[in-house]
This record gives structure tokens, C-alpha cells and sequence, in this order.
């Protein structure tokens, strides 16, 4: 059931790759933005990099909520879940992580490369890899509850953010801070441990706060 | 007519309670105001390192702390009403976030104003102000979202959710930004505070936090009785008052 | 087996209909009829547990409906308004993805079976969102054919069909209630179907 | 008493743009507050005032069977 | 008055139909027949210059249609599968903005007057989206009422009304025709629908 | 026919307040992200401030593209315009310009705010300002040829970034660069005055351009 949830989730996303391609350009795009307008001096770059490359990640994960459960809720796809008789949060979990699979990984992926663009020496390449890796699911499973939420509301994909982004700030500060603790040779592991406790929480309850808000917007 | 009334009992008792408790915080709060304004500007003394401009604590304390008390309260109600599916703790909820979003931004702004002359600068990304700034955002999300949705019965549940989920966020900001700050050691400045602060100054202050708390419950009485009325107003009592022209 | 006991459905500040009770057993049908805005959809959405009553209470099989939860979703199928096509999709994978969200399995054979038997012949692998109106809704209703469910809940499903279709439709409900299945719907059509039993429920 | 004039009550040692902004926007908030609820509660008591008459009628109300027959009146 | 000149249509490696010729005069109507996905919405939407044929011209008054724009979409009312209903608009809102938008300016009462007509007494000043299907498509129907055109193109007005709207809009249809109108329309209902000059074009 | 528009979709606001609550909203918390994300220390932040307002004021505008034409397409409604006699340009002028009042001006009166807690001198302020009231114009105007183009592809809200922002970063550079340009003392009138040579072109070329991409979209 769950793999069947995630399977479909990837097919959808292959027949429009569109979609995966997309929110790899905006990350892409927003990180090659900043150097555009803040002006090229390569230290403060550098020093920015690790923020900027953090941002850019949650603003493109965030962007992408939208479509989570929206196009199931109007074709009527998302009633059929909710009258199946699969528990919901497993469905929402499959969702969850079909979203992360085609959002998540292609950034963190990416990341690398924008990385060097910024000048970041290796070390700390590889600590924003890792901090990525932990973090952009705990993105996709808090968005799952603030996509669930505003499901069918208009305006909906601007909602999203509101609801969504200060609960993502913990995840921002110990992310890039794991890079700058990192560059600043400070030590990153506590910054990484605590972004693996914050996915682990966030693995046990956004599936079912999620599915209970599911379960609220379609009354 | 197959109307519960079981249902209908608790709103409409509420009501009316509420109606008579309303004046009485009222008066409470006001004599608060008055005396700790006195106290606050004609009896405690001038703030030797501070000078006067010191005196914005009297309300810039108890603005941020009532802010962080109502989230509590607020998420308190709405979880309450998620769980018992008790409308009027949910409609208290509802009526608690605006006083609680304003209270959050008259922290900031009483804040934003004593910093200036104390450190130079409206604003400081130092932890406690941005976790204060974060809980604004939770607040307006809360509104918004009520705001979004038309059936009331499905705003109290979504907004039940995300005001509980924000509660359990509301302790790992807080260590996060204070982490975040206090890692990065960039700003020399930080909420400096009256070393040894003079005993007038505290009970004025103290006073005038008691009277931010019957100014809230007063308003957010007044605040659900008006949304009782606008929920409720297709039932019987609502038509009786109606018939009565007592409000 | 399924029963309504007084249900009343209350939409913004108007009632839509009181104490609505009713008796559906093993091969029943229950035509639910009325005109536009009548609550039509709105019951049938109750019946399923997507919306909750403001009073009265559905049991199937002598259970409360909110209580059996999965149990009661096994045994239920429901095609409404909205009939849950992906665009993108084709028509088989929307059918095979669609029974395997609600829990049963369907091999490639059997799907393509069930889309030939609603005269969807040739059109299997084209993706849903060139498909014409009246044949997105029979790749839907071709979810019927391949779920074994007891309880089928249906709101207009001949809409958008044509006469061909309508015929296959209603032989299709027959052979299920004669197997002693249960149908719920609503039509604006004229539609006969013969049913062991059958209830006329007449909204307002 | 910490203030010979009122001039110096108003000046705050210099610090009288930040206090009395302060204090100022908090009432001002404050008084806001309240009217804004008091106007919420007289719009909807106007509201209910209007509809007055029909308060049967409008508890009443379950379906449009009738209105749309009452409905059918000539167009054209 | 509206012809239809050896007309083709090509969807993906399909050949819906081809060479379709008609002449349409006014006071007449013409029923696109044909079964689920023979192109009726198809060749409506080429009609309307929505898409352009493969093959084939369609002329209005004499000129071709791509050549008049305008002009042509001054006589013309088009109500598709979709109705462009606004959710957040009450359905008042929903009509006169919708006429505004086709070039015509309708007063709050001749609205109301419209709507009236169609049923919707009392619903008003509601929002479309708690409105039923049925009153939707009805809210999307009013607009007939209050255009002024000459030639209306329907694709399947009638589905989700209910019997009486049904007979509501046969009336309306009928009153255009004997006032010069024409009617270009589907549906898989039986309707009778009397004119001066009746086109049956069955499809496939 | 123009005001007709513009009423209409202002009234669309109104009924939906949130939506340009929300808009506005983003544009904050995006701006106040960064110090989160970058660290706190006040000197880096002056320097980042223009590049960072206005790097959120134009994913704030972007964002809100979706819904320039996707709920008119959506409900049928722009088959209706393309049905109406009146000239389509004039139409998607009506409907760029209400996007602005509905989303652009309420992010010109918040800059300056949000530039007070990025410390900026008072002068800076005020060209921010400015820069924004001129800038912000174009990228609705902009945004619509994408918002046309994208028109019922699914993703369509991520490929509107991609093909709408490389349009978007000359007006990026200048607006910013005007802010910096005050604050180094350089002087900022060229950059305004090209930002005005931009409003003047896209308010000439851009509707007509949405219009033909929207006949092309809806074919
Ligand atoms: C926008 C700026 C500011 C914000 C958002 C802010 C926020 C807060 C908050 C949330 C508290 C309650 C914290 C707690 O009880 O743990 C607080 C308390 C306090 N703030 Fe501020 N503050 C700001 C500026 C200032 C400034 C500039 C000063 C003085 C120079 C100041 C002095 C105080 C004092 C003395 C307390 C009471 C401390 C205590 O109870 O332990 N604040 N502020
Ligand atoms: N908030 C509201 N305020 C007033 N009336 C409402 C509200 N929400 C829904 N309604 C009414 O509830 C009814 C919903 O009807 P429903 O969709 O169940 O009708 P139906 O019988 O399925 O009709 P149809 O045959 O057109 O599909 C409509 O009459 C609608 O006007
Ligand atoms: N890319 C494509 N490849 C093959 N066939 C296509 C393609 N696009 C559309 N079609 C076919 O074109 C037809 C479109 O039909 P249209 O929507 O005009 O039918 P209709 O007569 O309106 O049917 P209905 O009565 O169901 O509304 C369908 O049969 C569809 O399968
Ligand atoms: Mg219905
Ligand atoms: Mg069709």
C-alpha cells in the first residue's frame, strides 16, 4: 500500500519531469541570484554561502508543497485515500516521502556544485551534503502537515509558507550552522546529531498530524 | 425542533456569564493601569545607567510576557477543543489569538524603541527578540489560516493542529535561536539589564502586568461573546435574544 | 444491513434535510432523488464518513460507521462528483493505481478486461487528460468491475455517459445487486433498475 | 516626585520620543482593539435587526423545493 | 448564417471526423449527436475558434471566422464543460461579471431577475462553491438570460439540472430560436427542442 | 472592459484577504530568514540588506504568478476572455496591473520596515523604497508573459521561475545596485532612471506579449 502510494507518486513524477527539473532550476537559480545582487566579493560570498544554499534549499522544497496533495484533492484522488481502508498516515508517509525523493535528493545532489561556486572548501562541501541529506526530509514532512492544512483554501501556496516557515527555522539554523561551525572549525557533529533527532521526531509525528489535518480539510 | 440542546447549552450560558464578568475585569484592569502608571512615572526613580528611558518596561514587559503566556492559553483551548470537540474552547482560542499577536507586537515595537537610544539600533538579531519575532509569524499563521477557511467547524480543527504543532516547536526555536546566537558571538550586544532593579520599579511593573491580564481576559471575553453571536446565530437562543433585543 | 437513523444535514444557515431514516439490505438499492441543492451529494457524503451528520447516525452491519473506519472502507466503494482521474496518467494505470489505493490488486489483464467491457477499447494507453469527458467517467466507473465490494455509493453516474454506456451501466448495477450487493446513487436520469428491493428516498 | 515641570515630564530626560511612542502606540493599539470588536458585535446586531421579522422563517428554512418553484416565474 | 465547410479534425493519430458540412440559418438549431468521444466537444470548440480544425473553414454572415475576431465574439455565447464559475464569487457576482467580461453590462436587478428565473432564489449571495453541481451549472446558464446574442454554442448544458431546469432551459432554447436565434448544442438526454430548422449531425 | 477587470479581480482579493496578506507575509519572513540562516553580525547584514529585500521582493511577486491566470483557466473564465470581443491585450494589462496593486504595493510600503531591521541609513531607505515602486511593476508585467505561457502545465508554478527569472535579473541589479550605489555614495539616479526605461517597455510589450502566449496557450 505504501510502496504502492510511492510508486505512483514517481510515475507521476516521471510522466512530468517537468516538475522534478523545475524545482532543481529554482534552487539553482536562487543560489546563482544572490552573487547577482549582493555584489562579488568572494569572502562575503563565501561566508554567505552556506545561508544562501540553506534558504534557497527550504524555499524550493516549500514551493513544491503545494503540489503534494493538491492535485489529488480536486481530481478527487485524496477522497478515495481517506475511504481507503489503509491507515492514513501511512499514505501520508508514502506521499511525504515520494515528495522527498523527487525534491529533496535532486537538491541535495546539487548542492555540491553551487558549493564551489561560492568558493566552499571541501570539508565543508561535504558537511552541507550531510546537513542537507538529514534535513530536507524533516522539510517535506513539516510541509506535509502545512500542505494538508490549506488544502483547497485559495491562495493556498502563499499559506503554506506562513504556516510552515517558522517551523522550518530550527531546521535552517542547525543546518547552515553546521557548515559555519564546520568552516569556523568549531565542530558540526552536535549541529548534525540534533538534525538527525529533529528527522526522527518528525518521522513519528508529521504522518499522523498531517493526516489529521487531511481528515479536517476534507470534512 | 431537533436541535440539541445539549450542544447549544454551553455557548449560551457562556454568553451570559460572560456578558456580567466583563465589567468587572474592566474596572479591575483600569484601576491596574492607573495606579501602575503612577507608580511606573511618578514613584520609581530614575534608572541610574538607563536614565528615563527605562520607564518602556512597564509595558514592554508585561506586553512580552502576556505574548508568550496567550500562545499557551491559546494552544491550550484549541487542543482542548480538538480533543472534546467543545466549540467554545475552540471559539476562546480563536478569540485569544489577536490580542495575543498584539500584544507580540507591541513587544517588538516598545522594544524596537527602547533599543535605539540604549544600543544604537531598532533592531538586533539577538535570540530573544527573533524568537519573539518568530511567535508573531505563528500568530499571524494561526489567523490566517482561521481567516482562510469559511466552515467554522473545520477553522477550529485546522487551527487547533497548527497551534499545537507550533506549542511543541515553540521550546526548540527558542534553544535553536538562542544556540544560533550565542554560537556566533557577531553581536556585542544583548538585552542589558538594570543590575540590582529598585524595588518601585518592580512593583510598578508588577502592576502592570496584572493589569495586561485583566485588560486580556476582559477583551477576549468581549471578543468570544461576538463570536458566539456570529456562530451560533441560527439557534434557538440566539433567535430568542433576538426576539427579546437583548444582546 | 446499512442503516440511517435521523439524520439531519445542516449546510451554512440552512437545514437540508431532517430525521432522514432509512433500511438498505443485501441487494437493496436506494435511489436518492430530488432536485438540484437538495442535499443529494451531501448525504451520500455522510454515508461515506466524509462529512459528519449535525445529527443522526449511520451503522453498517449494526456498527457505527465512524468506529469501524477501516472495516467499514473495505466493504465500500464510492465514485462522486469528482471522479479521482489523474491527467497524466493513462487510462489503465488510473484504473490499476485507483483499485490498488483502495486495496485491491488488479493484474494488467483484468484492467484491461474491465476498460474493454466499458468500451474503452484502444484508448487503454492514452494519458486521461485527452479523453473526452464521458470516457474519463467510465474509466472510473470501470474501478466497479474490479472491486469486490458489497457497498457501492454513487453520485450521478451517468453523467456525461451515453445511451450505450447507460445500458451498461445498469446491467452492471443489476448483476451486482442480483449477487446480493448494495447500490446507493442519484440520477437526474430516467434509469429502471431492478433490484430485489429498492428504496425511493425523496429529498425535500 | 521625580519631575519639577510638565515640560520635563514630557521631555524623559531626552528619551521622550521613544517613551511616550512607545506608550502612545500601545494605547492607541489598545483603544483600536476595543472599537474594532465593538464594531464587529453593532454590524452584526444591525444584522440581526434587519432580520428580525424573519426569524421564523429562517430557522425554518430546509430546502428549496419551494423557491425554485416560486422561482419559475416569467423572464422575458 | 454559420457554415461549416468540409471541416476535419485530427486529435493526436485519431481522426475524429471529416469532412463535416453543415449550414446553420437563423432560427436554427443543430444537435451534435454521437456516442462518448466522437468529437462533439471536439467541433464545438472549433466552432467557437478555440482550436482550429485540420482541415476545413467555418464562415459566420459570409466571412471567415479567424478573419472577424471580434466581430464574430459579439454574437457569440459560448457554455462549455467548464463554466467558469468563480468559487469566491457569489453567484450574482458570478453573472454579472461574467457578462461584463462577454461585453454586456447587467444591472443588479436584471441579474437578480436572471437568476430568479433559473431557481436560484435565496442563493444569491452565496459563494459558488458551497452551491450544489446543479446549481452551478444553472448559476453558468443565467447568463443566457441576460446576453444578447445571436448564436449560442452549449456543450451539454443539461447535465447535473435537474427535471425542471431541464424543461426551464428547453423553454429558453425554443423562445431564442423563434426569436431568430440559433443553437448549436450536445446532449446524451432526450430533449425535444422545436425550431424553424433542426440540423442533426451525428458524429462517428 | 479594462476597469471591469481590475475591479473584478480586486474584488477576488478582498474576498480573499488572506491572499495578499499572505504574499506580504512571505516577503517578510523570507527577509527575516537570512540572518537566521547568514548569522547575526550587523555589518554583514547592512551589506547584504538591498540584495536581499529585493531577492525576496521578487520571489514574493513570482510566487504569486500562479494565480495570475490559473484560476481563471482552471473555471473556464479565460476561455470566456478569449471569447469576448474586447482586445485581449487590454484585458491582461487589467489583470498584471491588479496583480501589482494586490501584491506589489503592499511589499513597497513593507520594505522599509524590514530595511530598519537590516539597519540601513535612512537615505538607503528611501531608495529602496523608490526602486521598489518602479521595479516591482515590471516584474508583474514580466511575470505575466510567463504566468501565460506556463498556463495548465502541471509544475507550471516552478517552470514560471525558470523561465520568468533570467527575465527578472536585469531588473534585479538595477534595483538593488541603486540601493548600494546610494550607500557607497556613488549616486543612484541612473540606476532609477533605467529602472523607469524598464517600467515604460514592459508596460508597452508585455501585455501583448501574455496576450499572444495565452492564445497560444489555450489553442
Ligand atoms: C525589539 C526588541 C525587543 C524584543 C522583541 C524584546 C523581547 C523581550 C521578551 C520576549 C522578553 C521576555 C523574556 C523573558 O521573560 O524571558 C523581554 C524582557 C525584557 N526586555 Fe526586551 N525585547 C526587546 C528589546 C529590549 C530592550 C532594548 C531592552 C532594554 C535595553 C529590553 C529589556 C528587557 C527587560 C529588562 C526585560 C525583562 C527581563 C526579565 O524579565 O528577565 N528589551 N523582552
Ligand atoms: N454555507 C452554506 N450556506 C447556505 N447554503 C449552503 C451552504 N453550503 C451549502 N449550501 C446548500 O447546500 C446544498 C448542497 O446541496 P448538494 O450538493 O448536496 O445538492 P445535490 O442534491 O447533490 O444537488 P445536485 O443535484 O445539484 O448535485 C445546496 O443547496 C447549497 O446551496
Ligand atoms: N492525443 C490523442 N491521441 C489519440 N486520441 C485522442 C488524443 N486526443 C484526443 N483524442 C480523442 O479525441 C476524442 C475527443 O473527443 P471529444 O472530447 O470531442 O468527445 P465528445 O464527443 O465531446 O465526447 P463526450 O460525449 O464524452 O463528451 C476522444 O475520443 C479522445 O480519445
Ligand atoms: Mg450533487
Ligand atoms: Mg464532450
Amino acid at each position: 500500500m505504501f510502496f504502492w502510494v510511492i510508486q505512483r507518486d514517481l510515475l507521476l513524477a516521471i510522466r512530468r519531469r517537468s516538475d522534478v527539473l523545475t524545482t532543481l532550476f529554482f534552487f539553482v537559480i536562487v543560489v546563482s541570484l544572490f552573487p547577482l545582487s549582493v555584489g562579488p566579493e568572494m569572502n562575503m560570498l563565501r561566508t554567505m554561502a552556506p545561508g544562501i544554499v540553506w534558504v534557497a534549499a527550504l524555499l524550493a522544497s516549500m514551493l513544491s508543497l503545494g503540489r503534494l496533495f493538491s492535485n489529488d484533492y480536486m481530481d478527487g484522488t485524496l477522497e478515495q485515500m481517506l475511504l481507503s481502508p489503509q491507515s492514513l498516515s501511512v499514505l501520508v508517509l508514502g506521499k511525504a516521502l515520494a515528495h522527498w525523493l523527487v525534491t529533496g535528493v535532486p537538491l541535495v545532489l546539487m548542492a555540491p556544485i553551487l558549493g564551489i561556486q561560492y568558493d566552499l572548501p571541501m570539508d565543508a562541501l561535504f558537511v552541507l551534503t550531510i546537513s542537507l541529506l538529514l534535513g530536507t526530509p524533516v522539510l517535506s514532512l513539516i510541509g506535509a502537515i502545512g500542505a494538508a492544512l490549506t488544502l483547497g483554501l485559495r491562495g493556498g501556496g502563499v499559506l503554506i509558507s506562513l504556516l510552515v516557515l517558522p517551523l522550518y527555522i530550527p531546521v535552517l539554523i542547525f543546518g547552515s550552522g553546521a557548515v559555519e561551525a564546520n568552516m569556523a572549525g568549531v565542530g558540526h557533529e552536535a549541529h548534525l546529531s540534533l538534525l538527525g533527532a529533529f528527522l526522527l521526531v518528525s518521522l513519528v509525528f508529521a504522518p499522523w498530524a498531517a493526516a489529521s489535518s487531511l481528515r479536517v480539510s476534507m470534512e | 425542533m431537533a436541535i440539541n440542546w445539549y450542544k447549544y447549552a454551553a455557548p449560551a450560558s457562556f454568553y451570559s456569564l460572560a456578558g456580567k464578568m466583563i465589567p468587572f475585569f474592566t474596572i479591575i484592569a483600569f484601576g491596574l493601569l492607573v495606579a501602575g502608571l503612577y507608580i511606573g512615572f511618578f514613584v520609581a526613580p530614575t534608572d541610574f545607567q538607563q536614565g528615563e528611558a527605562y520607564r518602556i518596561i512597564f509595558i514592554h514587559v508585561p506586553a512580552a510576557w502576556m505574548s508568550m503566556f496567550l500562545y499557551v492559553v491559546m494552544a491550550f483551548w484549541a487542543g482542548i477543543g480538538l480533543a472534546f470537540n467543545t466549540r467554545l474552547s475552540s471559539m476562546m482560542a480563536t478569540a485569544i489569538a489577536p490580542t495575543g499577536a498584539l500584544f507580540t507586537f507591541l513587544a517588538l515595537w516598545t522594544g524596537s524603541l527602547w533599543g535605539k537610544p540604549m544600543w544604537g539600533t531598532w533592531w538586533v538579531w539577538d535570540a530573544r527578540l527573533t524568537s519573539e519575532l518568530i511567535l508573531l509569524f505563528l500568530y499571524i499563521g494561526f489567523m490566517s489560516l482561521q481567516a482562510a477557511i469559511d466552515d467554522p467547524r473545520r477553522a477550529d480543527k485546522a487551527g487547533a493542529i497548527i497551534a499545537l504543532v507550533g506549542v511543541i516547536n515553540i521550546p526548540i526555536i527558542y534553544f535553536s535561536v538562542q544556540w544560533w546566537n550565542t554560537l556566533h558571538q557577531g553581536a556585542s550586544v544583548s538585552v542589558t539589564q538594570a543590575p540590582t532593579m529598585a524595588s518601585t520599579m518592580l512593583t510598578g511593573m508588577m502592576v502592570m502586568v496584572f493589569a495586561s491580564w485583566m485588560y486580556a481576559i476582559a477583551v477576549i471575553l468581549k471578543r468570544v461573546r461576538v463570536i458566539i453571536l456570529e456562530r451560533e446565530s441560527n439557534t434557538a437562543w440566539v433567535a430568542e435574544l433576538r426576539r427579546k433585543g437583548a444582546f | 444491513m446499512l442503516h440511517g437513523v435521523n439524520l439531519t444535514c445542516v449546510r451554512g444557515d440552512r437545514r437540508l434535510f431532517k430525521e432522514v431514516n432509512f433500511t438498505l439490505e443485501a441487494g437493496g438499492l436506494m435511489q436518492v432523488n430530488g432536485p438540484n441543492g437538495s442535499g443529494k451529494t451531501s448525504l451520500l457524503r455522510i454515508l461515506c464518513g466524509l462529512t459528519s451528520p449535525a445529527l443522526g447516525k449511520i451503522t453498517w452491519r449494526g456498527e457505527t460507521v465512524r468506529a469501524l473506519d477501516g472495516q467499514y472502507y473495505r466493504d465500500l466503494t464510492y465514485i462522486g462528483h469528482l471522479t479521482g482521474t489523474k491527467d497524466d496518467l493513462t487510462a489503465l494505470e488510473n484504473l490499476r493505481i485507483s483499485s490498488a489505493l483502495s486495496g485491491v490488486q488488479v493484474t494488467e489483464k483484468q484492467a484491461r478486461d474491465a476498460l474493454a467491457y466499458m468500451g474503452l477499447v484502444g484508448r487503454e494507453l492514452l494519458p486521461a487528460k485527452v479523453l473526452s469527458q464521458g470516457q474519463r467517467r467510465r474509466v472510473a466507473l470501470a474501478r466497479l468491475l474490479v472491486c469486490n465490494t458489497t457497498l457501492w455509493i454513487l453520485d450521478e453516474p451517468l453523467a456525461a455517459l451515453d445511451v450505450a454506456a447507460v445500458k451498461l451501466i445498469q446491467d452492471l448495477l443489476e448483476q451486482h445487486l442480483q449477487e446480493g450487493g448494495m447500490v446507493v446513487m442519484t440520477t437526474h436520469q430516467d434509469i429502471d433498475i431492478a433490484a430485489v428491493s429498492t428504496v425511493q428516498l425523496q429529498l425535500a | 516626585m521625580n519631575w519639577s515641570s510638565w515640560a520635563e515630564f514630557f521631555a524623559m530626560g531626552g528619551y521622550g520620543v521613544y517613551v511616550w511612542g512607545s506608550y502612545a502606540v500601545t494605547f492607541a493599539c489598545v483603544i483600536g482593539e476595543i472599537l474594532l470588536i465593538s464594531k464587529r458585535r453593532r454590524t452584526l446586531v444591525k444584522r440581526y435587526g434587519l432580520i428580525h421579522d424573519s426569524v421564523t422563517e429562517d430557522t425554518e428554512k430546509t430546502s428549496d423545493t419551494k423557491e425554485i418553484s416560486d422561482g419559475q416565474r416569467d423572464f422575458k
